[in-house]
C-alpha cells in the first residue's frame, strides 16, 4: 500500500538537506525506511529521521529524485510504502552515533541524553543536525577544515575511547562505512552499521541491494560490526543497477 | 514414522526436494543465489539474461497492496559475457544453477543458450514472455510459431536440456505448449498482465505503467495451466506461480507437476520460505501417509 | 460542503451512480434484481441467458479460499423463451435493466438480442466469453472475426445499445477491443481462467474442474484492460473485476472507465455493496475536492 | 476454505436418516449450515445437528449425494465449507421446536430443559430425535397414524396453546412451513422458520436460493414470521435449478 501525507512543514537544514515532517500513525523504529515514490521520477529509500508521532524525512539532494522531493511544499503530499527494515538495537547506557553525509538523517532519531555524535562533511555548512548535540557532546569533521578537525570521520574517531560506548551507532555511504570498519577491527566495541546500496524493490525480492548474500532492505539496512566483517563483497565490489559486477576503486 | 522422502529429477536433474528459486528473484548476485541454495533451494534458475547489458526500468518497480504484488523490473541484466561469475559462485553451492535467457528471435536464444552452457548451468530457461514488437501488447509466447524455431533452435544448439517457460497470458495455452513440446520441461506459468494506479498521485504506480501479477492472486491461474497441459500431453511440467506453502505445492504437484519454483513468497516469508515450504510438505506427506512424491503426482488428473 | 454528484451516463442511458450489478450475481430471479436496485445498484445486468433452458453445472460450482474465489455456474438459464417475466418484475424498479445474451454463433446472438429488445432492456450485453469449440481451450471472445460479425449482426438487428463484455484471457486484448469497435460501450474484464485443486481429497474442486477467477485477485488485470483500451481507442468501458470499495472504482474510473460493475464482492459485503461504495465514492470527492466524476475520469492516461 | 475432517460415528436414527460425528473447532450457532461436498457427486447444504465442541450432520437420505454422505464411515472423511446462515435467535423461557422431515436437524441444538417438541414423519419409524425430549414435552404426527396424532403438523399444532410459548421454532420443507405460516398468521405469537430451497453458492451471489429479493443461505435460512409473512413468492413460487420460475401446485 502507497501512504499519501501531506507535508506540515519544510524546514532547510544545511544547503543541501531539507526536513519534511508530517503525521503517520504508524509504529517505526530509529533505523528503519521507507520507499519514497515521486510520481513521475523515481522512487528511493530514504530513512525517517523522526519516529516518534510526528516523523520526518530527511533529503539530501543528489539527483533528480531527491531535489523535486526537497522541494515539497507543506499542504503538498508526498507518497511511499513502508516502514521497511531491521531497526538499529535499543541500549541503555552511553552511545556514540557517527554519521557521514546525509547518514546522520537515520541516526537522528537515537539523539538522547545518553547519546554524543560525530558528524562528518565536506564544509562547515553541511555538517548535519549538529546543533542537535550538547557542545560538548559532539565532534565534528570537515574535509577542508572549515569547521572542528580537518579530515575524514576516522580523524575524527581517533580522538575518542570507543571501547567506552554501550553502542556506537554509524550511517553514512559504503567508502566511509568501510574506512570505520577497517578501523575499529579487532577492537573489542558494540557497533552497528547502516549500509547504502541501490535499492530498487525495498522487499527483499529483487536483489538489487545485496551483500554478501543478505539483502540491505530486509536483513538490514543495520547489520553488526561482526556480520559487516565476514562479508567479502562490503567495500569492494557490488551491483550495478543493471546487475553488472563493479569494484570499489 | 519414517520421515517422507521428497526428492525428485526433472530429466536428468536431481533435486533434493521439489522447491527451486523462479528467475527474477534474488537470482543476479552469484553471492545471493549461494546463499538462498545453503538456505533450502534445490536449485535456482538465474534473473533472465540477454545479449546486451540492460538497466531495466526506473523505479518504482513493484507496485504492492498485500497479497497483491505486480512488477515491472524491465529485465535488468548485466549481459550475457558478464553473467559468468555470478554463475560459478551461485555454482559453488553444489546444486544445479538454471540459466534463464531472454531474446528479440531464434539466433539470439541460440547464442544465449551456448554461453550458458559454457558457464556450466544444468539447464537453461527460455524466458518467453518478453515483448514481442509485432503483435504489439503481447508477448513472443503468444506466437506459436515463433516459440516451435526457438526451442528446436536452442534444442539443436546444446546438449543441456532445454525449459521453456511459457505465459499465461495467451488465447489457448495448449496452442503454444505444444509448439514448445520439443522442450525437456515446461515451466508455467509467468506473471499475468496488470496494472496499478494510486489514485491520489492520479498515476499508474509502475514506471512502466503495466507490469506482472504474481503470488497467491495468481495460484488459480498456475494450476489451472499445469492441469490443462498434464491432461493434454505427456511432459514434464514445473509449477510456479503463487506457491507460498508446502500444501500449495501439493496443489501443483497433484496437477502434475514434477517440481515447483518459488517466487513472490520471498517477500512474504523472507529466503526461509524454503525451509518454511519444506516442512510443510513433509508434514503433509506424514499425515497422508505418502512416502514419496510420485505416490501423489498428477492424482488429481483421474 | 456541498454533496458531489456521482451519477454518470453510457449513451442514452443515465445512471444515478456509477454501480452496475454485474452479470451473474443475484440477478436470475426478477425480484432479486428489483430489490438490488431499491438497495442502491444504479442499474442491473441478467444473468447471460441463451436459446435454451439450461441447468448449468452440478454443485461445487464455487471453489473459495478467500481472496480466491473461482465460479463455474455454467451458464444455468431459463431460455430467453423464459425471461420475459423476470425482467418485467425487475423493471418495476424504474431503474435500467441490461439483457446479458450468450449464443454459439451470430444468429443465435441476433435472436437473443432481438427477444431481450422485446422485453423492454435498456442495452443488450454480449457476453462473448462462452465456450468456442474450434480451438477448444479457448473462448468466442478470443476470436477476433467472431466477435466482429456478432457485434455487427446484433448492432444492425436491435435499435438499443449494444455493449461488448470481453475476455482477458486473450494473446492481444486491443485486437479483440478493435474487432467490438461497433459496440456502443465495452464492458472490461469477464473472468480468469484457473482452479483449485482440494489436495485431501485430491480432486478439482469445481464440478466443472476449471472455472473462473473473479474478485480482488483480478482486479490489476481489470485496470490494466481498461486502461489498454483507453490509451488506444475512443469508446466508453465499463469496468469490472475484483471492485469492492469506492477508492477501488476511482481506480477504474481514472483509467477511463464511465462506469463500473460489481459482482464478486456482493459475496463479502451482501446486497449492502452497493451503498457501502456510493458512500465511499462520496467521501473521496468530497475529500479531493471533486464535484463531478468527468473531472477525474481517464485523469491517469495522460 | 474447504475444511476436511474426519468422522469419529455414523449413528442410524431412522430408516432413511443418519447421523455423523466430528469434531469441527469452530463457532457455530443452531440454526446454521454447511455446504458438503462429495467428492464426484454434488454440494448440498446441511444443517449442524450439534453445535458445541462435538459436531454432527444429520442425513436424510434423498438422492445420490444424500445417500452417499450417509454411508461414510468412521475414520473416514467429510468436506464441507462454513458454518453459513443467519442463526435462530436466542430466547429464555419457553420453546417450542416444530420439525417435519428432515427438519428437526437444525432444531436439535435448540432441545434443552425449556423446550417441547412437534415431530411430524410419515410414519412411526420416520420420527426423528422425538428420543431427546421428556415424554411429557413432546407431540407427534403421523400421516399414516401409526404413532401419535394421525394427520399432519397442523392438526399437531391444534392442540396446542401456540401464544404461551416464548418462541416457535420451525424447521421443514417449504409446503409444510407454508401451511404452518398460513395456520398462524393473524395471532400474536413469535415464531422463527428456517426454510429450504435449492441452493448452489451457500454464500449468496448465485440467486438460486432466493425468495422475495432475499437471499435463504445470507438472509436466511431463518426468518421472523413477519418476514415471511410479506414474501410473495413464498410457498407459491420459485426458480428451478435452471433458474425457470415453476409455480408450487
Ligand atoms: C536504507 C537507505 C536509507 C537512506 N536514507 C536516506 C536519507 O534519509 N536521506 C537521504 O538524503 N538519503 C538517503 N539515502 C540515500 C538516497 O536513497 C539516495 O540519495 C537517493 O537514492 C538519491 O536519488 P536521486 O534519484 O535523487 O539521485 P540519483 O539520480 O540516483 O543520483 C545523483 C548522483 O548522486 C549520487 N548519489 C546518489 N545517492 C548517493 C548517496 N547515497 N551517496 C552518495 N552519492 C549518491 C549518484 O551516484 C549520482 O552521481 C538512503 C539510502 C538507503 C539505501
Ligand atoms: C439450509 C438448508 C439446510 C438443510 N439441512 C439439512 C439437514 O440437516 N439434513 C438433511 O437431510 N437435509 C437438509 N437439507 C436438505 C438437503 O440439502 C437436501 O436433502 C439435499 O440437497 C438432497 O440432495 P441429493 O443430491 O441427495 O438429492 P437430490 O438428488 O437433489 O434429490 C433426490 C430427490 O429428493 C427430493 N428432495 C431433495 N431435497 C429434498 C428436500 N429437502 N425435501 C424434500 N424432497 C427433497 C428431490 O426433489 C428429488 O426428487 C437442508 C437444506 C437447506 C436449504
Ligand atoms: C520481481 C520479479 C521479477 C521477475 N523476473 C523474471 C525474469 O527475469 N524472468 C522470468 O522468466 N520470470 C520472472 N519473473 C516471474 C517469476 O519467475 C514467476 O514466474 C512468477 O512471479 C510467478 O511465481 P510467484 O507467484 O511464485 O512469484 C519475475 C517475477 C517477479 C515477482
Ligand atoms: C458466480 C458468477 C457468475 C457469473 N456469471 C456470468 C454470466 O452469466 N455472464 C457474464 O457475462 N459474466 C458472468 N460472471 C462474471 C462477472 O459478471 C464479472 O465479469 C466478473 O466476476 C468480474 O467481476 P467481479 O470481480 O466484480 O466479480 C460471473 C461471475 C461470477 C462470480
Ligand atoms: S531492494 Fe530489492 S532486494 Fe533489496
Ligand atoms: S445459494 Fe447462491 S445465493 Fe443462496
Amino acid at each position: 500500500m502507497i501512504n499519501s501525507v501531506r507535508i506540515l512543514r519544510n524546514e532547510i537544514n544545511t544547503p543541501t538537506v531539507n526536513s519534511l515532517y508530517f503525521h503517520w500513525d504508524v509504529r517505526v523504529e530509529p533505523g528503519q525506511f521507507v520507499m519514497t515514490w515521486v510520481p513521475g521520477l523515481s522512487e528511493i529509500p530514504m530513512s525517517l529521521s523522526l519516529t516518534g508521532k510526528e516523523k520526518c524525512l530527511t533529503v539530501k539532494k543528489y539527483g533528480d529524485t531527491s531535489n523535486a522531493l526537497s522541494n515539497v511544499k507543506p499542504g503538498e503530499r508526498i507518497f511511499f510504502r513502508g516502514p521497511y527494515g531491521k531497526p538499529f538495537s535499543k541500549v541503555r547506557g552511553k552511545t556514540l552515533l557517527v554519521g557521514g553525509g546525509s547518514g546522520m538523517a537515520s541516526l537522528r532519531p537515537l539523539i538522547d541524553q545518553d547519546a554524543s555524535g560525530v558528524v562528518a562533511a565536506r564544509s562547515s555548512d553541511e555538517l548535519l543536525f549538529k546543533g542537535l548535540f550538547p557542545i560538548d557532546k559532539i565532534i565534528v569533521a570537515t574535509d577542508d577544515g572549515s569547521e572542528g578537525i580537518k579530515g575524514n570521520i576516522v580523524d575524527a574517531l581517533r580522538e575518542i575511547e570507543l571501547e567506552k560506548y554501550e553502542m556506537i551507532y554509524v550511517c553514512g555511504p559504503e567508502r566511509m562505512i568501510k574506512s570505520v570498519v577497517d578501523f575499529v577491527a579487532g577492537r573489542n566495541i558494540n557497533m552497528e552499521l547502516s549500509l547504502e546500496r541501490n535499492m530498487k524493490c525495498g522487499v527483499g525480492i529483487c536483489d538489487s541491494c545485496s551483500i554478501d548474500g543478505f539483502q540491505l532492505c530486509t536483513d538490514g539496512p543495520t547489520f553488526g560490526l561482526s556480520t559487516v566483517l565476514t562479508m567479502k563483497e562490503f567495500g569492494r565490489t557490488k551491483l550495478a543497477e543493471s546487475g553488472k559486477r563493479i569494484w570499489f576503486q | 514414522m519414517s520421515i517422507s522422502d521428497i526428492s525428485t529429477s526433472i530429466g536428468n536433474i536431481n533435486l533434493s526436494n521439489p522447491f527451486i528459486l523462479a528467475s527474477g528473484i534474488l537470482d543476479e548476485n552469484g553471492y545471493t543465489m549461494k546463499r538462498i541454495l545453503s538456505e533450502g533451494a534445490s536449485a535456482a534458475v538465474t534473473k533472465s539474461i540477454g545479449m546486451e547489458e540492460r538497466n531495466g526500468y526506473k523505479p518504482p518497480i513493484v507496485a504492492i497492496d498485500d497479497p497483491i504484488f505486480i512488477n515491472a523490473v524491465g529485465l535488468p541484466n548485466p549481459g550475457i559475457l558478464n553473467v559468468g561469475e555470478e554463475i560459478k559462485t551461485a555454482r559453488e553451492s553444489g546444486k544445479p544453477v538454471i540459466g534463464s535467457i531472454f531474446g528479440k528471435d531464434e539466433n539470439e536464444f541460440i547464442e544465449l543458450a551456448g554461453k550458458m552452457e559454457e558457464y556450466g548451468v544444468s539447464a537453461v530457461e527460455l524466458n518467453l514472455s518478453c515483448p514481442h514488437v509485432k503483435g504489439f501488447g503481447s508477448e513472443i509466447g503468444g506466437d506459436p510459431n515463433l516459440v516451435r524455431k526457438i526451442v528446436k533452435g536452442v534444442k539443436g544448439a546444446i546438449s543441456k536440456p532445454v525449459w521453456s517457460k511459457l505465459s499465461p497470458n495467451v488465447t489457448n495455452l495448449l496452442d503454444i505448449a505444444n509448439a514448445a513440446s520439443d522442450s525437456d520441461a515446461l515451466v508455467l506459468i509467468n506473471t499475468v498482465r496488470g496494472m496499478k494506479i494510486d489514485i491520489y498521485s492520479k498515476k499508474p504506480v509502475l514506471s512502466n505503467k503495466v507490469g506482472g501479477l504474481s503470488g497467491s492472486s495468481i495460484k488459480p491461474v498456475g494450476i489451472r495451466s499445469v492441469y490443462e497441459v498434464k491432461s493434454n500431453m505427456d511432459i514434464p511440467v514445473i509449477g510456479v506461480g503463487g506457491i507460498e506453502s508446502g500444501f500449495d505445492a501439493v496443489e501443483y504437484i497433484m496437477a502434475g507437476a514434477t517440481a515447483v519454483q518459488i517466487g513472490t513468497a520471498v517477500w512474504k516469508y523472507g529466503r526461509a520460505v524454503f525451509s518454511k515450504v519444506t516442512n510443510e510438505l513433509l508434514e503433509f506427506m506424514g499425515s497422508e501417509g505418502y512416502g514419496k512424491i510420485e505416490e501423489f503426482r498428477g492424482i488429481a488428473l483421474k
